[in-house]
């Protein structure tokens, strides 16, 4: 369905280096967000999206200002790629009032409405309808807006699913579903939970232009996200994209994950997609392995500093919240 | 009309605010089983008055996500009755969307239904499940007996911002009644004496309202004096009004079409009792329907909500309670 | 697919007087029905299933006792064609407690466990998982037993339907869903509702196997429905069979229908469920006109006997009610 | 352990009868969330011990189905607040078969879930949405606060006809305490006193009841004695008890997790004020949550629930209030 070839040559040093720059920070900010969780300074729920990060990047990059996102319980990959401010998400997971949500949302619901973000979702499958229902309010207000809903392969099986998507169909929204298919939920494999692993059928269905692509490719994720919101803002849509990946480790950070085959893991760690986003920066462009390197060093320093910033932020109020509470 | 009432509200706000719009299950083209949509598709066309799938989950939750990213839609569900099945979008998204976003985000989302028995329409059409949404932080609870209720109440509800439950009532969609002219807003929290009087506080809601009337009527005539108050609004809930009835009356009865247990009339007769504990001179009585689904036989369903007669006997029950149980002790 | 050719001659008369009596017997019941409604003697909802017989008979002649159905808020063809009582119907609709559910039902609730129906729903999309539950239990105790439910094109919009019928595949369970498409819901037609008006391809979707099927012929629903029942007790269900029908009235008893094309309407009653029945038992067998006169007399007879039965039945007692409550 | 306990009603059952068998999200293999259903797989193969998709709506109904053909299904949901996405097949399907049958139709259906704050999981994971069952007739609320409760009861609610809301605590699950050997049983409707008194009525259930019981002992080193109920299950609710008690002391606190408004506490409040109005020294008292979401932060989320401070407070206020409001008089 590729309406363009994807020569590497299409793409500028700046559009490569902001593709590496966000699935690298997703990666640094999973990475030490787990050490803090070892530490104790995180708690509740802690979902990492390690190997995942070529689809928030390849589908963000391909989304303007105005646009909306919503999210999962797996959701830091998508607010970073989304542009959030490292700092106050930092300082959501340390339950200060400097976070996202003042300490109130945690980990499974940063959200920023402000700037379209509707937020991650501590509940399987509610992206879909409140996504959906953004791209109405969009069509309403007659924006050319789109709306993106990053799902899962467990949420292909949630009555939500159907029921959103049909009518975002029946509306022609500017809507793309973005279905991440990890192939596992929590411990139960793709093959136990349906028939049709190959989920982008779904959407056919119903009627919905729908797509499958390597989800740990951010380039393909991308390339395939532009033709999706053509196809949007040409009153086309909605689209279903199923973006095949594996995460790199359990469900959350306590879960070891023994029940993820190795053989299908190494293959998918062989192609890390944050690995290919710094070998695509570095082949299709002229930067130097010293710029890739303060690159690393900058994003190592962001997150620091958020660490530093979430750490000296005063703790939230009781009186606050009880005041809060009556008004509710 | 109610049910007219009902339209003009909406009608006067889709005219004021361009981002409200309506969708639910035949409401454009046939104007909805109720007729309430009536006229609104020709007149705003169907970018905002539009039918749907018969996808309660669905409906709801794309409404949510609307009033999320700024819209104001109004989301009718035909019988509250099939409300349960968007009930995760209600109390996990709707409700609960402040608090989780720090206060930032709100969602100025209306979902209007009907519920209550009426005609035989048996187990799944005639449920009375307003105390499901009273207990959830972060619903505010709408409940209009009359028609210049329904249309003040609509209008108020259309312009704040947290998610409502607007629960019509099957009964009272042709009840008769002036409504104000001009902008008529009512805001929340605000009850209503629907009558004056001096023995015993009667409090209810939607069609207990009518019943209710009727019941002090008769008692009026047998020289008991019921001040009947309409909370309107169950969340939030004007308190004051109600305590203040019962430091004057001493006495509270509460009606509810709902069944007996865990209903809104449970809740306010443990606020009365904690607030007025000293104040009262007789139990709070709860007259209410029985704990069983709504039976289709006509005869039966009558049976199982209250009716006038049980009402006069709340109130006799309430007013001679001391006396009998001063006697007995 | 069809496994076998299905010539005329394979029938029996009895099977063919099976067909059409059970049509018939819907026609009159539903016809006379609306009389009494009309007459106030019913009251509540009454959904006609007039059009529609073709699929309930064919259906239910393809299977046997120990199965089970699950039906609609239109649900007297399904009861009738799976053998009910109809003193006992009608006393429900007249509220008497002799009717199935004591006047407690009403029409949208006609049940009997004791043979395998699990009733009527006034939840649209509601038989489906109850529908598969019955299938689960059946596969739990080890018996062969298929169920049936009985479901509307609207249905197929609610989660009910993905999320069942997907338990019901990856448990290969003997489960058929047969979704009688008469193209509207309420005054909504399906092409409103979804862009896929072939509703039998939300099957393939998810990896199950999918018929559609002309409705209003019910030996051609009884033949796909057979397959679909072998399919089953060879442990390859579910199946499911979109069958294309349309009504012959509005929704309801009230409701005047005037949004359904003409067109459609006459093209539809050309093809007259009871009709093809009553022409296919002419044609495949040495019935006479006398013989099948007296069918219609009889069955004209058994409706006026239930009427009499049920008027003569006595009035529901409060009693009664009020102690079924304290129990409840 | 409680969680052994509900394994060992479970496993018990489902060795007594064939019918028995349980689905749910990651309890085959893995053995649940909560470790309850490890090794049942290995012990009753996986027609009997299965996992789902992710599909509440889905698993619900299928269960219900199941239980209205004859089979005896436990459905167990991750967290209560997922059951919001099955209130249909629950609300409307599973507690009206009975009556819309007639009475013929039963549903022997057992939803095994958890709820309650713990560990930071925040708004979705965290709530007590008991209230909400409670209040649809039809469904039996289970709410065990021992081990050897859960494991009585859930055997109790394996071998009945009516659909079965079983009710864990994700803060019990690791609880110690004995459970009696041999064949266990405990009926529906009958409370258990957990610690006996005489000055107040303390009415508690779940998680609540270790609190509770942490309260009295601070409470009685001052010289306050408190009987502490645990009605165990909520419907049938063992009013004969409760009011036994109130009774005696003359005074009732009740304590709940869950957010105040339209709680259950409301509801017993409403009974005890109603049955024992003239026997009351003092308004009932209800300690409860705050009526908002479950916010995420450790401090707030203990801030937005009882502790017991909170109780021995409002046993204090109970046992003070008529001097003092005699005194204001
Ligand atoms: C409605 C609902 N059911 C169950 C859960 C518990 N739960 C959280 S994540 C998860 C697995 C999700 O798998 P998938 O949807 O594929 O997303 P992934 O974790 O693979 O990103 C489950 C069962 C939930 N949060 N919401
Ligand atoms: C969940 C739910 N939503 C809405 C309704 C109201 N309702 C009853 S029948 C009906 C239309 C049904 O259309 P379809 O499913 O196609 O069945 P048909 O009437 O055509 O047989 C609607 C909207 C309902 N009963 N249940
Ligand atoms: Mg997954
Ligand atoms: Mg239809």
């Amino acid at each position: 369905m590729a309406k363009k070839s994807s020569a590497s040559n299409a793409y500028s040093r700046e559009f490569l280096e902001k593709i590496f720059r966000t699935a690298h920070k997703i990666r640094v900010f999973e990475t030490e967000g787990i050490k803090l969780y070892r530490q104790g300074l995180i708690r509740g729920y802690f979902h990492p999206y390690l190997g995942q990060e070529g689809i928030a990047t390849g589908v963000c990059a391909a989304l303007s200002e105005g646009d909306y996102i919503a999210s999962t319980h797996r959701g830091h990959g998508h607010c970073i790629a989304w542009g959030a401010d490292v700092k106050k998400m930092v300082a959501e997971l340390l339950q200060k009032d400097t976070g996202y949500c003042k300490g109130y949302g945690g980990s499974m619901h940063i959200a920023d409405i402000s700037v379209g973000n509707l937020g991650a979702n501590g509940i399987v499958g509610a992206g879909t309808p409140l996504g959906v229902g953004a791209a109405l309010a969009n069509q309403i207000r007659g924006s050319d807006a789109v709306t993106v809903t990053f799902s899962t392969d467990g949420a292909t099986n949630n009555g939500t699913f159907l029921e959103s998507l049909n009518l975002a169909a029946i509306w022609n929204l500017n809507y793309v579903l973005v279905v991440e298919n990890n192939q596992y939920a929590v411990s139960t494999p793709i093959e136990e939970s349906t028939r049709e692993p190959d989920l982008y059928k779904r959407g056919l269905g119903i009627g919905v232009e729908s797509h499958q692509v390597d989800g740990n490719d951010p380039l393909a994720v991308y390339e395939i996200m532009r033709q999706a919101v053509e196809t949007c803002r040409k009153g086309k849509g909605p689209v279903l994209i199923e973006a095949k990946t594996f995460r790199h480790m359990g469900h959350h950070v306590n879960d070891p994950g023994k029940y993820m085959p190795e053989d299908r893991l190494t293959y998918y760690k062989q192609r890390d997609p944050v690995d290919r986003a710094r070998k695509a920066l570095k082949d299709m462009s002229d930067i130097s392995d010293g710029e890739i390197d303060a690159i690393e060093a900058e994003i190592a320093a962001e997150f620091e500093a958020a660490v530093e910033f979430s750490k000296n932020s005063g703790e939230v109020s009781i009186e606050d919240f009880r005041a809060f509470a009556a008004d509710y | 009309m109610y049910r007219e009432a009902l339209r003009e509200a909406i009608d006067e706000e889709m005219a004021r605010n361009d981002l409200v719009f309506i969708i639910g299950e035949g409401i454009a083209e046939r104007g909805g089983s109720y007729k309430v949509t009536e006229g609104l598709l020709d007149k705003y066309g169907s970018l905002r008055v539009r039918d749907t799938p018969i996808a309660e989950a669905g409906m709801i939750g794309v409404g949510v996500g609307a009033a999320i990213a700024g819209a104001r839609p109004i989301v009718e569900i035909l019988y509250v009755d099939f409300a349960m099945l968007g009930m995760d979008m209600i109390v996990n998204q709707a409700a609960k969307f402040r608090l989780m976003t720090g206060g930032d985000g709100r969602v100025p989302f209306v979902m209007r239904t009907q519920g209550g028995t009426g005609g035989g329409v048996a187990a799944q059409h005639s449920q009375s499940l307003e105390a499901l949404f009273y207990h959830i932080p972060g619903l505010k609870v709408v409940m209009p007996s009359t028609p210049a209720d329904a249309k003040g109440l609509l209008k108020y509800a259309m312009r704040q911002d947290d998610p409502v439950m607007f629960l019509e009532h099957k009964h009272l969609y042709m009840t008769k009644g002036m409504v104000p002219d001009g902008e008529h807003i009512i805001e929340f929290g605000k009850g209503d004496i629907k009558r004056s009087g001096t023995d015993v506080t009667l409090i209810a809601w939607s069609n207990m309202i009518p019943r209710s009337l009727e019941a002090a009527a008769e008692l009026a005539e047998q020289g008991i004096s019921v001040e009947v108050i309409d909370p309107r609004t169950l969340v939030p809930l004007d308190r004051e009004m109600i305590l203040q009835s019962v430091s004057k009356t001493k006495r509270a009865v509460i009606v509810q079409e709902a069944n007996r247990r865990g209903g809104i009339a449970s809740d306010i007769a443990s606020i009365i009792q904690e607030e007025a504990f000293w104040d009262l001179d007789a139990p709070v009585e709860i007259v209410a329907g029985l704990d069983i689904p709504v039976p289709f036989n006509l005869t039966l369903e009558a049976a199982s909500v209250p009716q006038k007669p049980d009402i006069v006997a709340a109130v006799k029950r309430c007013i001679h309670q001391d006396n009998y149980s001063a006697a007995a002790e």
